[in-house]
């Protein structure tokens, strides 16, 4: 085990399959000279060269079809794209290119891509550079979405998107970067698609992902002090989502927040919370809260987008509602 | 007197090749818009009849390692390609049998197995793709080309300059072929596009273009080996736009209020099959016995695809949730 | 009250607005010489010329976005996407313009703009051609998402989104088009935002919108032959969603099944499901059902394709589930 | 010998005011600099220094009816069409008296009253909007123009392209106004770009380009005052291109190290501000005493501007939900 930082940990894994497989190569807007917007291939271009690490036009939707050209003939495209607000210029390749082509094509296809994209809030960059929009991709068939909320799982989930022969969209958050916690030594590879259990506990549940995560562990301990003992899943994939682990701790606890950071209304804690409240009908003892952002483009002054965004207070706010 | 190679520029086996191209193009589209009409394929239709020397005069130039990008127009492209007309057939009929499967139908046919990577339905879809796979074939130094196809609607669109951009900056081995019809659906070109020449926007990306007669099977030949040798040997893109016509509407649907007689007068007196099996046979570079050969068998060809199309199974159930994923 | 098509009654709505206000105009691919593609606009551009029923290049992004800079300045542009599908071409121009325009600039701007659109499948157009995706829009802050399910509602509807100062997406379903239905006289105009119960019933209520309210109507006179009086609600608008009608409904019926066409996860069901057993928890008699179409890639063939969309017989059984 | 109004095209008043316009935009953003520094400004925090010679070139030659729509490195644009530089600073405190009640910030400044129609954060996004502007005033009769001002990154986004379509389609009266500084973010033009000048993009669209000195004010005004009369009189979209330099990095968070330092050198021996200064003394188009009484005003115009924004009282909670929708 070493301690990384969460951006050390992604680029380290972006070096590790540099090295490992020829197949791979780096491409997206200033990830080269520049080294990154928030720096996590900071270096490779020095080290690997300009046929492994490209520097693109901001132009996104060639950008990502050009990840999946690339992909269809078997390469390994790693594809930056600087913030998911960006990705809507992308969004047709995303979902009707790379999503639809092994279906449309029966299998005769597949893309190998993974992109990399920064979600959320939290850096005063206002309304078209701080929404949390990776529940619409969660939502496609064909696709798969992962959001490693620690360094280990950063590093193990994007050596599993990269060993997967389906295009992977890996959200970070820019909050997360500096963050630091330990990672096993060497390669490792997380599955996509399990959630896990970040924090035992009996009282009830709390559903996240990425930074909520930490927020909802934050509000754990909050909550800790009062006594009682908050069950937190960290979501990790998307899609497919594991529905499984979130209802079992749910049926345990008999209560259940779900948090995010994007926008409450069909957001994702809306399947969550669904799916809970069906699958644990008859155990559930109060509903199943949610805790979001707030239904506003985000706005720039400080405090009212820290009011926009979830806080551990909020979190702990809405357990208590329920006991 | 027998027409020698230089007069034509190719020879008589590969001018007769040609005709068969375009021959079995026309004849699989004849029987697609019958069985269209019997409700044996659904959807969307849109026939290739009268464009055919484009894709004659082009895609038999590729190599095999060679791929297409096409548009939702491209049964053409696919027959030139030698994909099986029994399994593209059966995919328009939605059958189990086709190339797809039956879930891709006529707008999505895809073979990669002879590098034909598919039919996009989104306008200028398929052009961010064709950089991808030009970009693959340097990384690995394939040497491939990507024919890239695309209509005169697409030229709009901003995946066009954008692909046109990367492509000429990275030198990406794409031949970007605009099969520019005259209308984008009810729409006539100079409605829509404010440049004179569509050619002309290859200029300021620094790409070689050139136009062409897409009513005459040879000349596009000539000038599509160019395009092709320029984007094989490194240079970089090319840019073919092939000046054509489509005879029919734009899909099945479609009623053609739009158009001019006259105008569709004149170019249905351009047809490129009638005009080119008269060329051959002026030329003496074939025999009436062996154009009416080309044409039976075609017409046999297509009667075998429908009958093999019906004959076969649909999809069961199941293969609806097969292939979204690769283990 | 006259009979009209639900075609008839958008084509007779344009007309409308297009005599009664000189800033309303149409723009489109294929709206004015081929008369659209679906056929709503036919003989508009003829009546109004071409200053008024703009046939516009395929560049979807532009499209729209000349539609917000019109708006803006104070015209009604009325913007048609030809498929709600070719809309992720202009989802920035959407969700990071439209939206938030007026947010950005503190009410300085707003954007009248509305966009109508065709989703959904039944056509056997395939993968790129046939999703459902106005859930997506109905995510967005600054939005609103009509979709009239009647020939009634498609008049007020319409004619309630260009009178209205925000950015409004109309999705139409192409089903839909040659369906008859009564039709008030003379111009009317449905508020955005209210949900209708379109059968009143008291075993179930059944949740639905689009064209899917149609085949909930079907399934609930399957169960009356059963004995099972269902009542169904309308959303109409998804946003704002009307949360009180369908909950009132559910409390009422104690038991609710949701219906979409589209993907069911993340989807318009999810946060419906959630808001009724949150708000219905004590009064729910089992859990939520969800409806929805299969999470597949839309397949061309037929039997496929209607195997991946919900039909009465699975409205019915869903129902029959919670009895 | 006092210039006459031959020797500069501009009479002594105009071209002082052209310096006012020039000092004042630098010096609000070295008061934005400071202020980031002390950590009143937040999030990304990009400075016009070095390109004020395009900003007064250009806007102060608008009339009251046009608009303009910009990128998110508007600050210099916004105080040229005179927009109130306290409001500014309040803006990008954050606070309730900013131009957008504190929640658009530095890449979102408007004032609608002034036809300043945004700062736009999505590199492209506002050429689509700039054409619905020029649409307006031709549907609507008003002759107003719209200035579009983007940079050279922008240029390889569709929108560019889709955009110059359909303005020179519909004649549309857009200037479009290029600011090519050499750099998007950290990565040079030609990296990014294959065309060799920019200003040939507007060719195949049949839009009237030129290219012009960015350093140069004069120049720059000589050629908007071209730009903005063509589009004016009905004959659709200019695509200017002025060619500069940012003496900052790309925003606050950005340490250059892509930067070639003698290059910079180079420009930086350009800088438009000491260059017309010394200009207008030579020519004794100003005194002294003028150009230091405009420094002076500047200065304290801007420290006035901060202390006004500090003293602004934070929006309210409420003011969140405020203006999603209109009623
Ligand atoms: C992005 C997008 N917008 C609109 C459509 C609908 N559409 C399908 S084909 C077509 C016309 C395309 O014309 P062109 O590119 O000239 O090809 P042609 O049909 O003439 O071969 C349109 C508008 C689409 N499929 N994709
Ligand atoms: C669509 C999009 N992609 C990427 C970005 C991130 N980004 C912001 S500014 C910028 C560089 C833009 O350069 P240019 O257009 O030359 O303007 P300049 O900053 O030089 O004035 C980039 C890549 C963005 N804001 N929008
Ligand atoms: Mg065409
Ligand atoms: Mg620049």
């Amino acid at each position: 085990m070493a301690e990384m930082t969460y951006r050390g940990a992604l680029r380290a894994t972006l070096r590790e399959a540099l090295q490992q497989d020829e197949r791979v190569f780096l491409m997206g807007e200033d990830i080269g000279a520049y080294g990154g917007a928030y720096g996590v291939t900071q270096g490779l271009m020095a080290e690997f060269g300009e046929k492994r690490v490209k520097d693109s036009p901001i132009a996104e939707s060639v950008l990502v079809g050009c990840g999946v050209g690339a992909a269809m003939a078997g390469l390994r495209p790693v594809v930056e794209i600087m913030s998911i607000n960006f990705s809507l210029l992308a969004f047709d390749q995303i979902v009707n290119v790379a999503a639809k082509l092994q279906y449309m094509s029966a299998g005769q296809i597949n893309v190998p891509l993974v992109i990399r994209t920064v979600t959320g809030g939290g850096n005063m960059l206002a309304a078209t550079h701080s929404q949390s929009l990776e529940g619409w991709f969660a939502h496609v068939p064909g696709l798969k979405v992962a959001a490693p909320a620690t360094p280990a799982d950063a590093r193990g989930m994007l050596a599993a998107a990269i060993r997967d022969p389906n295009p992977v969209i890996i959200v970070e958050h820019s909050l997360l970067y500096p963050i630091k916690g330990e990672v096993p030594d060497g390669p490792h590879v997380t599955p996509l698609g399990k959630a896990k259990v970040v924090r035992a506990g009996k009282d009830v549940t709390i559903v996240s992902y990425l930074r909520m995560t930490l927020t909802a562990l934050a509000a754990a301990e909050e909550l800790a002090k009062e006594g009682i003992d908050a069950e937190v899943v960290d979501l990790r994939t998307l899609r497919p989502l594991d529905r499984e682990t979130f209802v079992a701790s749910a049926r345990k606890t008999h209560r259940a927040v779900v948090v995010e950071e994007g926008w409450g209304t069909y957001g994702i804690g809306a399947e969550v919370a669904s799916s809970i409240a069906s699958a644990a009908f008859d155990e559930l003892d109060a509903p199943v809260a949610r805790v979001s952002g707030e239904d506003v483009p985000m706005p720039y002054n400080k405090e009212l987008e820290r009011a926009a965004i979830p806080d551990a207070a909020r979190i702990v706010a809405a357990v208590k509602s329920l006991l | 007197m027998a027409m020698t190679r230089d007069e034509m520029g190719v020879d008589k086996a590969t001018a007769l090749g040609l005709y068969d191209v375009m021959v079995r193009i026309r004849s699989f589209e004849e029987k697609c818009a019958e069985m269209y009409g019997k409700a044996k394929i659904g959807g969307f239709l849109h026939l290739y009849i009268g464009e055919e020397a484009v894709a004659a005069g082009v895609i038999p130039l590729l190599e095999a390692q060679d791929t297409i990008v096409s548009h939702y127009r491209e049964h053409g492209h696919a027959i030139a390609r030698g994909l099986d007309s029994k399994r593209m057939m059966a995919e328009l009929f939605g059958r189990a049998t086709g190339t797809s499967k039956g879930k891709g139908g006529s707008m999505h046919i895809f073979d990669a197995s002879k590098g034909f990577l598919g039919g996009y339905a989104i306008v200028g879809g398929m052009m961010p793709v064709a950089t991808g796979l030009g970009l693959a074939s340097n990384y690995l130094g394939t040497k491939s080309v990507c024919l890239c196809i695309f209509g005169d609607g697409a030229v709009n669109q901003g995946e066009f300059h954008e692909s046109f951009n990367l492509a000429s900056l990275w030198k990406l081995p794409v031949v970007f072929l605009l099969e520019n019809n005259g209308f984008g659906m009810g729409t006539r070109v100079e409605r829509v596009h404010a440049g004179k020449e569509m050619s002309h926007l290859g200029d300021a990306f620094q790409i070689p273009s050139e136009q062409v007669d897409g009513m005459d099977v040879l000349a596009v030949r000539e000038v599509a080996a160019r395009a092709i040798e320029h984007a094989r040997s490194g240079k970089g893109p090319f840019f073919l736009e092939a000046v054509c016509y489509r005879f029919r509407g734009h899909s099945m649907a479609d009623a053609m209020s739009y158009r001019d007689k006259a105008e569709e007068e004149v170019w249905r007196r351009r047809d490129p099959l009638p005009n080119f099996r008269r060329l051959l046979a002026e030329r003496r570079a074939a025999t009436e016995q062996e154009l009416a050969a080309v044409e039976e068998r075609a017409e046999r060809e297509m009667a075998d695809a429908a009958a093999f199309a019906d004959a076969s199974p649909n999809p069961p159930r199941e293969a609806m949730y097969e292939h979204i994923y690769k283990e």
